[in-house]
């Protein structure tokens, strides 16, 4: 119970402390200290669950299950990498004017905030407070993606805003249907909310009203996974707002939208008995990497093609989670782990790329290998390891998900391979002029922050090679529940 | 043996990839890197031409190793087939790592001792993919391969035709993967086991096994550089430093050679008859493809490329040729076809590679690569020149050497063919053996066109004077690779007895009886039918030279007199008036006009400095990758209208969405 | 409507009450009535949670029919005002398709939402079952009143009216959610509401207008 | 391996390299008369041969090892082929080493040589003719091996004394794919040994001639081998000519020493005829554009691989 207090406890601490002394030199510091200290409670709270199983502590608030224990861990993980990236980061931002330290103080304190929020929504039980803890996170990130002021921040944020307040007014939507269903079995009062409880229950709920509720839910929560229909605002969020925000938006919120679909899948599948839900993921997850695909070849903006990859990749585990099945769901969990890593890998790498070059057009990025080849082979690597290519873990889960979707759904697998050849080629046609040739690009005034970025890369070429038992175990487990 | 020899293979590779990881630790030091740790790959390489030399008629030893997928850990297999190519790897690449290690010089592009490690993780790779025994392992080693051969042609990625053809490289490669685990999707024919062993055992049904067969015909093609999908060979391989071309055309082209050996032969059991047509067909024509453009290029390593395609396209329709007589089901034809694609096969790797190290030497003497400005070299550069004729001779397919050998074999085995029931195949077995003979007429017509520009005549620049002839290191790769050329040529029949393990692995039965009873005669069926024997060839001819030279010398008496050349009396005699390359391809620019798309550079009458310049094109590009480029581009112009901008454009989606959904429920 | 208890008809008259707001702010012009009407809907919406917290003598739901008088008639209306006065966007407010269409879209919007929401009320065990409909309905109509609006606030302010029906739903569906449940939604728009606050002003620093035809320049289809 | 073998194979080797100036010389002659000019002595090729060899070489400067080493590889090689042929008897031991296919392999070699030689001096006649040379090269090598392959699939075997031992002792049918095959020989055979339409072997007009022009540079006892092996070249085509479509005569391997003495005179008999016959293919035809070559050894093609169809398709 203490490490879930813990947990939340410190990113609440660290925004009060932020907001208080943001303006001060030592704020980075400050955020780095607190992200640590979340990172730390969540490999306690982690041990915790592998030792002693799935918790159900507070009077059946939070629930902790082998699912939702590895989100918490990577999300504290890259929570913390990101912190440390951005004290480079901001530092350089600061140096040439675009942050004044005001916003500074907002940047530091919103960034606790939202990871608070993102570990809210992933350790509650209750489905309503998973939906409060989503909205909050919208919340708090309108504010940092619009923090340059910019018309095209102000533009990104004020899409982000309208179009995810919408899309989580269905979820609620979609939550009062569940809790409509439940309510008649559960009884009032507020066990019929709590996600162990319907579990529990779930084969007696009503089938028409929950594939209602399912329609809402996912299109919902699927607007902040970014789903094609319903991806438009992600972009332009992701492309216009600070790195770090790009990254923690990229790597971490998507998941934690994805994690929600899961759990109402879970739900809706042992109602409905039939694959209602799991195609419907199915098609969008489909449609997604076809139209990203498509859409990649367009870009110009460095920080928009790879906020177009995150749709493709989002779309990826939709398909695989839609799939269903152990071996689908054990590659959509480890497709989540190394596509976060590798993602905020790749927006660490951009952004220090656009800083050295003062721009996020590709076609004025040249040559940053000869520039700082630190920089230049992590953004090739990590281009490398987006894409799929083998060494890197991203390849191991795109393996079997190819390999599942050939043997269940072979009329899917062309297409999927088409949208995969096909992101290849925009990517690294765009990718590699931006890394090799004749460099164009100036020097950063303080020297890239490339720690995190190499080890998110490490971690991601070693899932690729070998996966630790301990790991595999969590995701098989996990993948049962998910059925 | 106490050892076995699959773990010394997994030795080598991980002291390949040791090899590269120490290369990285001081990447700017270029003595440490070229005279320890290449030479040492060298050597690395040597012991795994012999560990798989012995195993090669060992019976096959499989192993797991705990990497990969937790339930699809790596699976390796050492059988005939994989050891046969494994001794191919580690003989031409234990050449290729001695000739880098006098070749890199710490050149602005990439640090050497980058280069180092992406070379030797690129060796790993290839050995990898040669012992994989499940798709996964194979899938992870196969890119590997080509990305750490991608990280190499773009050692000088200042050159934008490099970072191109780098690009086009790994993008249809990458396409080729995607093609073969399609292929390899359809093999494990819905059991879901991945490994090669349950692929064997899956029977597939109906039209599987021909979608199987052409996927991984289309995949392997791809990496080998088969007709519609060859376009990245010329670029890539003259873009890489010459010991990668040499590394890539010699050997990494026999990993996909191996693989679609691999799945027709071990994988699948049904053979259809026409798959080996059709297999023939695409691989006459690549030869021939090849071959005609090798003859007009005006660049030594393009031409050498192009050369590459033309001998692939020789082995594969070798290997259509044996599928068509393991379909009506003749073991010792197929025997016979499978040693001539299989010896073709480690020949090209030795005189290819010997081919371009010998440009890689006078690209560095001279630092010239277009044949327009090169000439007389022999004289500067003897070692390399005399070596280059070796290897020249050997491409050509001239007899004491060891092109001639398989081409002969090839030829013996498409004479054999009139013994097949099916009368349209005998129609058309003439017909190819005809083809394959024009190939190898053409591929002489290139190599004495590649030989004579460089290396004869007067040299056309003034500074060709100042080229120096091969370090140390680099004379003796090309010596040794020289010498295989000769051995290889002259003793077929112990090659042959190396290849036969793997013709029983691959067709099942033991073939009747031996392709090559004595030592001295290689006899494929009987010794009456038709029988060549390289050594005594040699013999003859060397004895009979040596006689008439000592014969004249001392009858008549050897008094030489050195004089301006006689040229029909015409005094003034320029370097210029030497046939150019664009010259001496000009005769198959006429007869083969339809082939090329020419794009011609005439001076108007008054041009002050006329130029001319006429440049063979590839019909290729225009009739089949632009149009898909294109067809992309508009695709995704029809995308992009969803991204309009407006917002509430983007609420009616999301509101369109959840009504159509709606409606849908129910 | 004779057969069920008083408050049940009540609540259903509120009901009604709600959706002709509802439908009358989608073809409102003018950018002051239309802050008006969402006032009078939150205190349809207010005393409707009252009745239901009278009928079920759940506590909570007085608790959360004050912080709906609070919130929904008190503080946001007020903002709006505050913000329009100091914003002076006083003009007059047209949508991006003329009246007749949005009121037929909206009509078919209704009759959608009736028939879906029929097979669900069926089962409601609560008296006031057949509001669901109406709550999805009022649902629908926020939504195109956002889709059809040109300028920001207007935008806004049919996203609070979708909030609105949200909770009719929720309070006349399921007798109102968990306490937590609906302190955490009132507190969302209420940041929300702060939030756009903020934007506004940025905005017309920006833009010195409140269109939204400025804010079109990312795009891919140029 | 038996000494008979031995006797007969290096017999038959001396006759080769005796007869082929005397054959050279012969069709000269023949061409005069029928030219009705004066015809030259028979026995000039042995005079000219004699002459160079006693003559001073003289060698361009840029010249390498190749050049001079060029002409004895082509003799030597032209020699291995005329040991594989058989003229007089098909008991050839070295025969069993190289079989039809080598033999071709064998004139490729010779001609790469040449060609390279001829590129070696770096004047603008040599790599011209080494241009030209290697296209009637890679033109005509695939219709002899078709020919080859014609008379082999008919025989069974590649190697030419079995050939010529199935020919020679079948009942004397009929055979078109032979026909074919005998057509498309003779022209191969005229483009390669530098024979009139294609190559005119008299020319010194530098655009015209492509065998001439490779051999510009040689002198003295260079020059005599190279015109050693180009008649010895002339008197292994005319053999095989002979062997494969006029087989009778020839001894049979088991055949003792009267046969061999007795095949000697219709082996003289039959060159002399050919010879002729060579010599009126000459007057008759007029030398044709270089370009107008790949035509005529295409239909040469054409021929031996119609007469291959036709095998297939008769039996015979």
């Amino acid at each position: 119970m203490i490490e879930i207090l813990a947990v939340l406890g410190f990113p609440l601490a660290g925004a009060a402390v932020l907001a208080a002394l943001g303006e001060r030199r030592q704020a980075p510091a400050v955020n780095i200290a607190f992200s640590f200290l979340t990172f730390a409670a969540a490999v306690a709270l982690t041990v915790r669950v592998i030792v002693s199983g799935p918790l159900l502590v507070a009077d059946r608030q939070f629930f902790v299950d082998s699912f939702n224990v590895f989100l918490v861990a990577l999300t504290a993980f890259v929570g913390l990498t990101t912190a440390i990236f951005s004290r480079t980061y901001m530092r350089i931002e600061q140096e040439k004017g675009r942050l004044t330290l005001g916003r500074l103080r907002l940047y530091h304190s919103m960034y606790q905030l939202f990871n608070c929020t993102m570990l809210v929504a992933l350790l509650t039980n209750n489905m309503g407070i998973l939906w409060v803890a989503m909205e909050a996170a919208t919340l708090t990130t309108v504010l940092l993606v619009s923090l340059y002021r910019t018309p095209a921040s102000l533009e990104a944020a004020w899409k982000y805003f309208i179009l995810c307040g919408v899309g989580i007014a269905q979820a609620l939507f979609g939550t009062i249907l569940l809790y409509f269903a439940a309510e008649k079995l559960l009884g009032g009062g507020g066990g019929a909310l709590l996600w162990t409880e319907l579990d529990d229950v779930k084969t007696q709920l009503e089938p028409t009203v929950l594939s209602i509720a399912f329609v809402f839910l996912l299109v919902g929560y699927g607007t902040k996974v970014g789903l094609v229909p319903l991806h438009n605002w992600l972009p332009d969020a992701h492309a216009e707002g600070p790195t770090p925000v790009s990254a923690v938006l990229s790597g971490l919120l998507l998941n934690v939208a994805l994690y929600a679909v899961v759990r109402c899948k879970v739900l809706v599948e042992g109602s409905l008995h039939n694959s209602f839900a799991r195609d419907l993921m199915l098609g969008f997850g489909l449609l997604s990497v076809v139209t990203a695909s498509l859409l990649l070849s367009r870009q110009k903006d460095v920080k928009r093609l790879f906020a177009y990859s995150s749709i493709e990749h989002m779309g990826i585990m939709t398909f695989a989670f839609g799939m269903g099945g152990a071996v689908a769901n054990f590659a959509a969990l480890l497709h989540m782990t190394v596509h976060s890593l590798t993602k905020s890998a790749i927006f660490f790498t951009v952004g220090h790329a656009a800083q050295a070059s003062g721009t996020q057009i590709m076609d004025d990025i040249r040559g940053l290998v000869t520039a700082s080849p630190m920089l230049g082979w992590g953004l090739a690597l990590g281009t490398l390891a987006i894409l799929g290519m083998p060494p890197f873990g991203v390849f191991a889960s795109e393996f079997l998900i190819l390999v599942t979707a050939i043997g269940e759904r072979p009329w899917a697998a062309p297409f999927f391979l088409v949208a995969l050849g096909l992101a290849f080629a925009a990517v690294f046609s765009k990718v590699l002029p931006m890394v090799f040739g004749a460099t164009t690009g100036g020097r950063l005034p303080h020297p890239p922050a490339m720690f995190p970025v190499f080890v998110h890369l490490g971690l991601v070429l070693l899932l690729g090679l070998w996966i630790p038992p301990f790991l595999a175990d969590w995701y098989r487990q996990a993948a049962r529940l998910i059925g | 043996m106490t050892v076995p020899p699959l773990s010394l293979v997994i030795a080598a590779i991980v002291a390949w990839l040791a090899i590269g990881t120490t290369g990285l630790v001081r990447p700017r030091n270029l003595r440490f890197v070229s005279r320890a740790l290449f030479p040492a790959g060298a050597i690395v390489g040597l012991a795994l031409a012999a560990v798989a030399g012995y195993s090669i008629d060992l019976p096959p030893a499989s192993a797991v190793l705990p990497l990969g997928l937790p339930d699809l850990p790596f699976h390796l297999r050492l059988d005939a087939l994989s050891a046969f190519f494994l001794l191919l790897l580690g003989a031409a690449g234990a050449a290729i790592s001695l000739f880098s290690a006098g070749y890199f010089r710490s050149s602005e592009g990439t640090p050497p001792g980058v280069i180092c490690f992406q070379y030797h993780v690129f060796l790993a790779a290839m050995a990898f993919v040669l012992v994989a025994d499940d798709a996964y392992a194979f899938m992870v080693a196969w890119e590997s391969m080509a990305l750490a051969s991608f990280f190499l042609v773009i050692t000088e990625h200042r050159i934008a035709e490099i970072r191109r053809a780098g690009f086009l490289y790994l993008l249809i490669a990458h396409i080729g993967a995607i093609a073969i685990l399609l292929a390899f999707g359809v093999l494990q024919g819905g059991t879901g086991d991945y490994t090669f062993d349950s692929m064997r055992a899956v029977i597939l049904q109906g039209a599987w096994p021909t979608t199987a067969f052409f996927l991984a015909l289309a995949g392997f093609g791809a990496k080998a550089g088969l007709l519609p999908l060859h376009i990245w060979l010329p670029e890539a391989h003259p873009a890489a430093p010459s010991p990668v071309s040499a590394l890539m055309s010699g050997v990494m082209l026999k990993t996909a050679i191996y693989g679609l050996l691999r799945v027709t032969f071990d994988l699948m059991h049904a053979q259809l008859w026409w798959w080996g047509v059709v297999a023939l067909a695409l691989g006459l024509s690549t030869a021939l493809f090849g071959v005609v453009f090798a003859a007009v290029q005006t660049d030594m390593k393009r031409l050498l490329a192009y050369s590459s395609i033309e001998n692939i396209g020789i082995i594969v329709a070798g290997i259509g040729l044996a599928i068509l007589f393991k379909a009506y089901d003749k073991p010792l034809l197929t025997a016979v076809t499978l040693t001539a694609v299989l010896y073709h096969a480690l020949n090209h790797a030795f005189f290819k590679s010997l081919l371009f190290l010998a440009t890689g030497s006078v690209l560095h003497a001279t630092n010239e690569r277009s044949l327009g400005k090169l000439g007389g070299l022999i004289h500067r550069m003897p070692w390399v020149a005399w070596l280059a004729l070796v290897g020249t001779l050997a491409a050509a397919g001239i007899p004491p050497l060891n092109g001639f050998v398989s081409e002969w074999l090839l030829l013996q085995a498409f004479l054999f063919t009139p013994s097949l029931p099916q009368s349209f195949v005998n129609m058309l077995v003439p017909l190819a053996a005809a083809a394959l003979v024009l190939s190898a007429a053409l591929a002489a017509y290139v190599m004495v066109k590649f030989f004579g520009v460089v290396f004869l005549g007067r040299p056309r620049e003034p500074n060709l004077a100042y080229a120096r002839d091969a370090g140390r290191f680099e004379r003796f790769a090309l010596i040794y690779l020289g010498a295989g050329c000769v051995l290889l040529g002259v003793l077929p029949v112990n090659v042959i007895a190396l290849i036969e393990p793997v013709n029983t692995l691959l067709i099942g039965t033991r073939a009747s009886q031996p392709i090559a009873d004595n030592w001295l005669l290689l006899a494929p069926i009987s010794a009456d039918r038709s029988s060549y024997s390289p050594l005594i060839v040699l013999a003859v001819i060397v004895g009979v030279v040596m006689l008439t030279m000592r014969v004249v010398h001392r009858l008549y008496h050897g008094r030489v007199r050195h004089a301006p050349a006689w040229d029909c009396g015409f005094p003034l005699q320029t370097p210029r008036m030497q046939d150019t390359a664009e010259g001496f391809g000009q005769p198959i620019r006429q007869i083969f006009e339809p082939f090329f798309l020419i794009e011609r550079h005439l001076p108007s009458p008054f041009d002050p400095a006329p130029r001319y310049s006429v440049k063979a094109h590839d019909r290729f590009w225009g009739a089949l990758y632009l149009p898909i480029a294109r067809g992309a581009e508009s695709l995704a112009r029809l995308a992009g209208l969803i991204q309009r901008g407006r917002i509430s454009v983007y609420l009616t989606y999301s509101f369109c969405t959840l009504l159509a959904l709606l409606f849908f429920v129910r | 409507m004779a057969g069920i208890p008083l408050y049940a008809q009540l609540i259903n008259l509120l009901a009604a009450i709600l959706l002709l707001l509802a439908f009358a702010m989608l073809t409102q012009r003018r950018v002051l009535s239309l802050v008006n009407l969402f006032a009078l809907q939150g205190i349809a919406l207010g005393t409707s949670t009252a009745i239901v917290a009278y009928a079920t003598g759940q506590m909570h739901l007085y608790a959360s029919a004050g912080m709906t008088f609070a919130l929904k008639v008190g503080l946001l209306p007020w903002l709006l005002h505050w913000l329009i006065r100091r914003l002076d966007v006083k003009w007059d407010v047209e949508g991006l398709i003329n009246v007749p269409t949005t009121m037929l879209i909206g009509i078919v919007l209704v009759v959608f939402s009736f028939n879906l929401a029929a097979p669900i009320s069926q089962l409601a065990s609560t008296v006031t079952r057949a509001t669901l409909g109406i709550a999805m309905a009022s649902v629908m109509l926020s939504f195109l009143m956002m889709i059809t609006r040109r300028k920001a606030l207007p935008q806004v302010i049919g996203f609070l009216a979708m909030e609105n029906g949200l909770f009719f739903a929720a309070t006349s569906a399921t007798y109102g959610m968990p306490m937590v449940v609906e302190l955490g939604v009132a507190l969302d728009v209420l940041v929300g509401m702060m939030i756009v606050g903020v934007f506004f002003f940025q905005i017309r620093e920006q833009f010195d207008s409140l269109d939204l035809k400025h804010l079109e320049k990312l795009k891919e289809s140029e | 391996m038996s000494a008979a073998g031995i006797a007969s194979q290096l017999l038959q080797f001396a006759i080769a390299l005796a007869l082929a100036p005397l054959l050279v010389g012969w069709v000269n002659q023949c061409r005069a008369w029928l030219q009705n000019k004066s015809a030259p002595s028979l026995f000039l090729p042995y005079f000219t041969i004699r002459k160079l060899f006693v003559k001073d070489a003289v060698v361009a400067e840029g010249a390498s090892a190749i050049f001079r080493t060029t002409p004895y590889i082509v003799f030597g090689a032209m020699c291995c082929a005329a040991a594989i042929v058989p003229s007089l008897a098909t008991d050839l031991p070295f025969a069993r080493a190289a079989d039809a296919i080598a033999l071709v392999g064998l004139f490729a070699l010779a001609r790469v040589f040449i060609a390279l030689a001829a590129m070696d001096i770096g004047t603008a006649f040599g790599s011209l003719g080494a241009r030209r040379e290697m296209l009637v090269g890679f033109l005509a090598e695939p219709a002899l091996l078709m020919v080859l392959f014609t008379a082999s699939l008919i025989s069974g075997s590649t190697s030419l004394p079995t050939i010529v031992d199935t020919f020679a002792h079948r009942d004397l049918a009929i055979y078109p794919s032979l026909a074919f095959a005998g057509v498309a020989f003779t022209m191969v055979s005229l483009a390669e040994n530098a024979r009139i339409p294609v190559d005119n072997p008299a020319t010194h007009l530098e655009l015209t001639m492509i065998h001439e022009a490779m051999v510009l540079e040689y002198s003295a006892r260079h020059l005599a081998l190279i015109e050693w092996a180009a008649a010895l070249k002339l008197f292994n085509y005319s053999c095989i000519g002979l062997a494969l479509f006029f087989p009778w005569g020839i001894a049979a391997a088991e055949d003792g020493w009267l046969a061999l003495l007795g095949a000697a005179p219709v082996l003289i008999v039959k060159l002399a005829l050919g010879g002729f016959l060579l010599a009126v293919i000459e007057t008759l035809s007029a030398k044709m554009r270089i370009f107008r070559a790949p035509e005529f050894l295409g239909t040469a093609f054409l021929l031996a691989v119609l007469a291959m169809l036709v095998n297939q398709m008769l039996g015979s």
